[in-house]
């Protein structure tokens, strides 16, 4: 790390409607470091990122980047063009992908000129290569975007910014969709890049990541920048007090007795448009009183297994028992009615109604309810009353009940659906990856919820990619590869981390017919 | 089943299929070009009217006949320019600045021509674009009458089959523009301008529709007539989505639907005695709908059709 | 001279129609001899007619002048509720007392007459006719037609084919080309459009309605014409003089009347034939011969 | 820098005179092709003012007018609502139209009671049907529905050319293809002696209200609401996607089909093959004015109804090409459409603000 410096935010501020999303925040970034911006959800740390490369106009400030030659130039806002021809890279937090081109014509898109009638992908494709080789990062170049994982299109994302050579690399949670091992493999390279020239701000709510890999740490609370501080000299601790302003509560699990089996699938398999989302002769049996993790890459079978549980995959073959009762016909509505919450992965996509308001969104389970309707006509009071009881009791805060809940941030969105659920006093429930993207408050927030649901009788199965979570909540945990399920006898991230890259089987896979229907 | 047979085989028929499909071509590539960037174009009916009328028109006022080609191009393009607007940068519903645009261009045309010749019994004609006899290819068996034998105009909608095909999946612009289509935030990440590549689109696209018109006027008949366009436009719609979007499957619809209608004509008078000849005057649509029903599973959608996006904005 | 009659006319279809063109002609012409004022509405759908009749009414028009087949029974209201206008209109039905008459276009004879024309002048025994909608009005002409043309020759035989359209000129034209395929060699031009595939093949084509020789030369053999002129001036007249009365004015479509014509290319046809035509005019004339009045869909002979 | 932003708040004045206002601008702009024509401009739009509110014939005929567009645009509304493009109203119109003939105009002997409504239920179940057809293809194998039911519409066209040409037609009609007159006591009675507005549009209107309740206050609205904005949320709810596109399916084809209903049985008697002048078609427009609300729809209906009848009328009057109505028409659709864009964002010219370089 040298001192000199690449680039310099003067005094940005951006407000959207009444939220003041920036509030005149300067950052500096020098040559070869990495900064890793921290905050709580809603801070403001994309934004800012947005302004830097021009997808936002500030309503005040400037920015500066160093030339080739080291010297400050102010850079034109509000044009991504600029950003990326002063060198400036940015790995967006929701992918801005094409889905229907492949991984080579979204990496190359927009830096051949346009009027040209003919394109030399050779270069483009040796150039892509040679990165790739660099960087340990690949991809199949010629699939389509839309058929990759999602850790595969991060690294699109990625390889998208460095195809640009850039002097400077902005990444807005790239490891939010990626496992450990992925994140670790991709600081690694980024941390060689760095020792060539590479500048770096990362944002991450994961704090063992920062910690690892950051050199300087800067926090935004509210749209202001609180503080910044040398990662040599930062723990948990500190800078949880610099993102939220007080410690954030202890989450203890207490050993439990486990009671009945709640959840019992027995040889169940499901076909899915690919093996990716396909389950092949699962057996699980989840009790009262238990978490049980499911850890695994993702793409090997939990979408089937969250469908499954949700009620929207049928199973092709094989019984499902909840509570001693075998389920005639998953279905959603026969899911929910047995007693089933779920806490979907996607909460944007499936658990919300964004254009509907957040009182409506809070009874959308139940429409059948006495207590919401009488004679097919909507308890408009009760519903609204409902929406209040429960925002006040699981703090979810945003502009009402009456508002729509697109407007709410993220972390609140989960815990309006974590309201939904455990209101109803599920006897099993499915958290699907139900703190990723979360802030450390908001994510011990859905963990002190899933403990205190368990502790009430619910038995739970959580997905998550976090291993750390899930060694952290569960009581037993099972290994999904390839759409088969394993028990892991021990409780060691190694040989866990083994098994979810199915290097150890207990057997031979089978081949099944899921691909073949 | 020998009289079909006997149609199937003969050159006159695969001649007038071609000949009906030129202006499908022309309508189905343009549609294919908007909804690529993201924009449905439901003004591509009334582009059909203006394209007929103003190509007419440019021809009968001594333009010649490219020049009324030209002209139909340049006032598509001014009515896509106002659906583009319409749509991109200010992001209004596609389907309603559409029916408004195939409202106002219709209306607009139909003033125009009447203000313009306001006592005509007989509308005039126009000197049209005649068969290309090109020696020797033309006296090819069957392939000389059935592509030999069309006017210019044709041949420059298989040219354009082609032109599309080649920009979409060959230069930078195409690929910008199906990117577009897809995820509008996946070109702005990049540096690229989602407006221009849309507003371009669907000027391009709605330039290409009015040359489908034209093609009544200039190619198919001499003269322009209220209402000749007949729901052309409608059927480049549904097309498109037959082609799943693709330039060579275009073709393919259109020249599929250009010999449902010219089996129609030859089928009526076959068996007209028989058979309403509602049945086959409803065969192309019907059939269009089997297709689409057999196709659709398989259809790609540009995904972010119908979407619009502003910057600086979620 | 005396004061021009105030004229409206009502169309569901733009002036360029053929059966229109003829009415639009012929109160052009008294608008240009100063016998009247004419305003007219093109285009107007069904749903709007009545309330265009009504407006024009309230403007004081004297004479209103349209066409009704879609709907009888609302024109004759508002005739009830305007006494003082006169209403001339084209309909399937009968006149009302005191002020609404109907005409159509009785054009079966000189129909009758062309299709003789045809008969004589096909070497393939084949004809082909090309028609818009199977309308009583167009039925009847075609009909007309084949009594015609089979009377000059009991081979012949008719491919008969509807594009259901009014106006779509490239239809008629692939339909006229399907036709000639299947070995017409005279086309019934009943379209825009079907002149212009005979055009194209060399072949023959008889005209309707209209005469159309001039922009096809050569291939025009005879066309039946339908005059409106006949019509209108009697009803101007007897507005002008205020003699105005409910009456079915079809009559003045007939030949008789000079309502209809029929106008043959003689360089095109062996005089034999012609001289064959001419005398079945005459007798026509001398209401020795009454062509057949038959309403019915024609359909294609097998 | 040209940016479009999203107005914070703005009042109910501002909201109501915006569209007024872009129609104002809409007719100001008629001049333009009012003078190309040579028509004295001023007089035009006194003509124009005459033709829809000048006399209780008019205001009647406007009435007239919008009480298809009503049903229409309530069909189009409430399908958009849950993202079924239903572009097939017109269709659906003229198979309402056809059911309403086929049992009205002589089929069944009955008293008005009776009568009336057997023709309401069977119109609005055929439009129905007309819908539920396309919606099915969507559900089952996929099949775009804006597709097929445009492709519908061509089809119904020539499947009442054949009913009008065969089984439906008149046989004292003297060969002209159209239907036998519906009976007195089928018909729609009308709301004014010797004027055309008729008791259709008191039912356009009770739809109307009870389409706006139903929306924002029954169960079935809220799954309609939620289907169309989010429908894997909604189906992850348990709530029966599939099924509740059907259901808005049938209500949507079921008004479509009762706007052919109310045309036949209560304005022309009996049926032609240009009943509707593209009332489906305009009926989408009028919905999206309406910005989708059952109220709105009533209101942009009238709009546009008022719009064609003076603009047609004033073509007369003033001797221009009657082409000239659909041309005002659809210049004072998109100026309104460009207003309603105004009224939700506005457009600022930012130059980013000059900070001291270090
Ligand atoms: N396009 C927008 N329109 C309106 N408000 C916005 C927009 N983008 C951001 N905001 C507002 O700016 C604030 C900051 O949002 P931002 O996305 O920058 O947060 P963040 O710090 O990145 O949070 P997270 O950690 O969850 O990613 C939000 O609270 C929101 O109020
Ligand atoms: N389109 C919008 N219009 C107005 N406000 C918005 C809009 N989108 C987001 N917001 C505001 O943004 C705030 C946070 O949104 P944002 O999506 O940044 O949350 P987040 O915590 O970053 O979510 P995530 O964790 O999923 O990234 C909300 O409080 C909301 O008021
Ligand atoms: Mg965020
Ligand atoms: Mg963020």
């Amino acid at each position: 790390m040298t001192d000199t410096k690449v680039l310099s935010l003067n005094g940005l501020s951006k407000r959207f409607g009444s939220v003041i999303a920036n509030d005149c925040v300067d950052l500096e970034l020098h040559k070869g470091e990495v900064l890793a911006l921290l905050g709580e959800n809603g801070a403001g740390k994309t934004t800012l990122m947005n302004m830097l490369f021009g997808h936002y106009m500030p309503d005040a400030g400037t920015v500066e980047v160093a030339d080739e030659a080291g010297q400050m130039q102010a850079l034109p806002l509000g044009h991504p063009q600029a950003a990326l021809a002063a060198g400036i890279g940015m790995v967006h937090q929701h992918f801005a992908l094409a889905e229907n081109l492949s991984a080579l014509n979204n990496i190359v898109l927009g830096s051949e000129r346009l009027s040209l009638l003919r394109r030399d992908l050779k270069a483009a494709r040796a150039k892509i290569e040679r990165i790739m080789q660099h960087t340990g990062l690949t991809v199949t170049l010629d699939t389509p975007v839309g058929r990759l994982s999602v850790g595969e299109r991060q690294r699109v994302e990625i390889l998208k910014a460095l195809y640009r050579d850039v002097r400077i690399l902005v990444l807005d949670e790239p490891t939010a969709v990626l496992t450990p091992q992925e994140a670790d493999t991709l600081f690694e390279n980024i941390g060689a890049m760095t020792r060539e020239g590479l500048s770096v701000i990362f944002i991450s709510h994961k704090l063992r990541e920062v910690l690892a890999f950051s050199q300087r740490i800067a926090v935004l609370r509210h749209g202001k920048k609180v503080g910044e501080i040398a990662t040599a000299e930062a723990d948990e601790r500190i800078i949880a007090r610099m993102m939220v302003g007080a410690d954030t509560p202890e989450t203890a699990r207490q050993e439990m007795t486990p009671g009945a089996p709640v959840l019992t699938l027995q040889d169940v398999s499901v076909t899915g448009r690919s093996k990716r989302d396909s389950l092949t002769g699962a057996n699980l049996t989840v009790h009262a009183h238990e978490i049980l993790g499911i850890a695994g890459v993702s793409g090997n079978g939990q979408s089937a297994l969250a469908g499954l549980i949700s009620g929207l995959n049928r199973p092709t073959s094989g019984r499902v028992t909840l509570a001693a009762e075998e389920v005639a016909q998953v279905t959603p509505t026969n899911m929910i009615k047995a007693g089933v919450g779920r806490i979907p992965e996607d909460r944007h996509h499936d658990g919300m109604v964004g254009a509907m308001s957040v009182a409506e969104n809070m009874v959308i389970e139940r429409l059948s309810d006495p207590e919401v309707q009488s004679a097919g006509f909507l308890k408009k009071d009760a519903i609204t009353a409902n929406a209040e009881k429960l925002t006040a009791d699981y703090d979810v805060r945003g502009p009402g009940v009456g508002a729509r809940a697109r407007l709410l941030s993220g972390g609140n969105i989960q815990k309006m659906i974590l309201a939904r659920v455990f209101e109803q006093s599920p006897k099993l429930i499915l958290a699907n990856q139900p703190t990723r993207g979360l802030d450390m408050l908001a994510a011990s927030e859905v963990a002190r919820r899933l403990l205190e649901a368990r502790a009430a009788g619910a038995g739970i199965v959580l997905i998550s990619e976090d291993l750390d979570e899930i060694l952290g909540l569960a009581d037993r945990v099972v290994v999904i590869h390839d759409g088969e399920m394993i028990e892991a006898e021990t409780r060691d991230r190694e040989a866990i981390g083994l098994m979810m890259a199915g290097e150890v089987t207990p057997h031979e896979p089978q081949q099944s017919g899921a691909e073949t229907q | 089943m020998m009289d079909i047979l006997n149609i199937l085989m003969s050159e006159s028929f695969w001649a007038a299929s071609l000949r009906i499909a030129t202006p499908l071509i022309f309508g189905v590539l343009g549609a294919l070009l908007c909804e690529k960037s993201g924009v449905l174009n439901l003004g591509i009916e009334g582009i059909f009217v203006t394209g007929a009328m103003v190509g007419w028109m440019a021809v009968w006022l001594g333009l010649g006949l490219w020049g009324g080609v030209l002209a139909a191009a340049v006032a598509g393009a001014a009515f896509g320019l106002l659906h583009a607007i319409l749509t991109v940068p200010l992001g209004l519903s596609q389907h309603v600045s559409g029916l408004g645009v195939t409202l106002f261009a219709t209306s607009l045309s139909y003033f125009t021509y009447r203000t313009a010749l306001p006592t005509v019994s007989s509308p005039p004609k126009i000197e049209s674009f005649r068969a290309l006899d090109i020696p020797v290819l033309s006296d090819l068996p069957f392939l000389g009458p059935v592509l030999f034998q069309q006017t210019a105009f044709t041949w420059l909608a298989l040219l354009m089959v082609l032109l599309v095909w080649y920009v979409l999946n060959r230069t930078p612009l195409g690929v910008a523009i199906q990117a577009v289509g897809d995820n509008p935030d996946s070109v702005d990440a990049q540096g690229l301008s989602v407006y221009g590549l849309r507003i371009g689109a669907v000027v391009a696209g709605s330039a290409l529709m009015a040359l489908g018109g034209a093609f009544l006027t200039m190619s198919a008949f001499d003269s322009f007539f209220f209402g000749m366009v007949n729901g052309r436009g409608w059927i480049c719609i549904a097309l498109v989505i037959f082609a799943s979007w693709r330039p060579g499957k275009a073709l393919l619809g259109a020249l599929l639907f250009g010999a449902f209608d010219a089996l129609q004509v030859r089928l009526q008078t076959e068996v007209g005695a028989l058979v309403p000849s509602q049945v086959f005057i409803a065969a192309p649509y019907v059939l269009s709908i089997v297709a689409l029903v057999i196709a659709a599973r398989r259809a790609d959608y540009p995904r972010a059709l119908l979407t619009p996006w502003f910057k600086g904005q979620r | 001279a005396a004061e021009a009659v105030k004229v409206a006319a009502i169309y569901t279809l733009p002036v360029e129609q053929q059966w229109i063109s003829r009415i639009h002609k012929a109160l052009n012409a008294a608008a240009e001899r100063g016998d009247i004022e004419y305003v007219f509405s093109e285009n107007v759908a069904n749903t709007d007619y009545e309330r265009v009749m009504r407006e024009y009414a309230e403007q004081g028009k004297q004479l209103i002048v349209g066409e009704v087949f879609g709907l009888e029974r609302a024109a004759r209201k508002v005739a009830k509720d305007y006494p003082e206008t006169a209403f001339l209109m084209g309909s399937s039905f009968g006149a009302v007392a005191p002020n609404f008459s109907v005409f159509d276009n009785w054009i079966h004879e000189p129909s009758y007459l062309s299709g003789m024309v045809a008969g004589a002048a096909t070497e393939s025994n084949v004809i082909g006719m090309v028609g818009g909608y199977a309308i009583p009005e167009v039925n009847r002409l075609m009909h007309a037609f084949m009594d015609g043309a089979r009377e000059v020759n009991p081979e012949v035989k008719f491919i008969v084919n509807f594009i259901d359209s009014w106006y779509d000129p490239p239809k008629a034209k692939e339909s006229a080309f399907a036709m000639m395929d299947a070995g017409a060699d005279i086309m019934y031009a009943e379209r825009f459009g079907v002149s212009d595939a005979a055009v194209e093949r060399g072949v023959k084509a008889i005209g309707n309605v209209i005469d159309t020789s001039g922009d096809y030369p050569g291939t025009i053999l005879a066309s039946a014409l339908w005059h409106m002129e006949a019509t209108i001036d009697k009803a101007v007249a007897s507005v002008a003089s205020g003699s105005f009365e409910a009456s079915d004015y079809g009559q003045y479509s007939f030949m008789a009347y000079g309502g209809g014509s029929l106008v043959m290319d003689e360089a095109l046809i062996s005089a034999d034939v012609v001289e064959k035509v001419r005398a079945k005019e005459a007798d026509i004339l001398g209401g020795m011969f009454r062509v057949n009045v038959n309403d019915d869909r024609p359909v294609s002979d097998n | 820098m040209i940016r479009i932003e999203p107005r914070a708040a703005t009042s109910q004045a501002f909201k109501l005179g915006l569209p007024v206002l872009s129609a104002v601008i809409a007719l100001l702009a008629a001049a333009i092709p009012l003078a190309f024509a040579g028509a004295n401009i001023l007089t035009a739009y006194g003509e124009m003012v005459k033709g829809v509110f000048g006399s209780l014939f008019a205001v009647s005929e406007m009435l007239t007018r919008a009480t298809p567009l009503i049903f229409t645009g309530l069909a189009a509304a409430l399908a958009f609502r849950a993202r079924l493009w239903n572009i097939g109203a017109e269709g659906q119109l003229y198979l309402g139209a056809m059911a309403a003939v086929a049992i009205g105009a002589g089929a069944i002997e009955a008293p008005s009671y009776i009568l009336v409504p057997v023709i309401i239920v069977m119109g609005c179940a055929a439009g129905a049907a007309g819908m539920v057809v396309p919606t099915v293809l969507k559900t089952r194998f996929g099949a775009d529905e804006v597709v097929t039911t445009l492709l519908l519409n061509f089809i119904v066209l020539i499947f009442l050319q054949y009913m009008l040409e065969g089984p439906l037609k008149d046989p004292m009609g003297m060969g002209w293809p159209q239907s036998a007159p519906i009976l007195d006591e089928g018909t729609l009675p009308g709301l004014m002696t010797r004027m055309r507005v008729h008791s259709g549009l008191i039912i356009a209107l009770v739809a109307a209200a009870v389409a706006q309740v139903m929306l924002s206050r029954s169960v079935w609205g809220f799954k309609l609401r939620a289907v169309g904005e989010n429908a894997p949320a909604a189906r992850h709810a348990g709530i029966g996607v599939d099924r509740t596109l059907l259901s808005v399916a049938i209500v949507s084809g079921g008004l479509a089909g009762m706007a052919g209903v109310s045309e036949v049985a209560g304005l022309k008697g009996y049926l032609t093959a240009d009943l509707s002048p593209g009332f489906g078609y305009t009926g989408i427009v009028v919905a999206m004015l309406a910005g989708l609300s059952p109220v709105g729809v009533v209101v942009a209906a009238l709009f546009i109804a008022s719009v064609f009848v003076g603009a047609d009328s004033m073509s007369r009057s003033m001797g221009v090409s009657s082409y000239l109505a659909d041309l005002i028409v659809s210049m004072s659709l998109l100026c309104v459409l460009i207003g309603g864009f105004f009224a939700r964002y506005k457009i600022t010219r930012s130059a980013p603000t000059k900070g001291e370089a270090s």
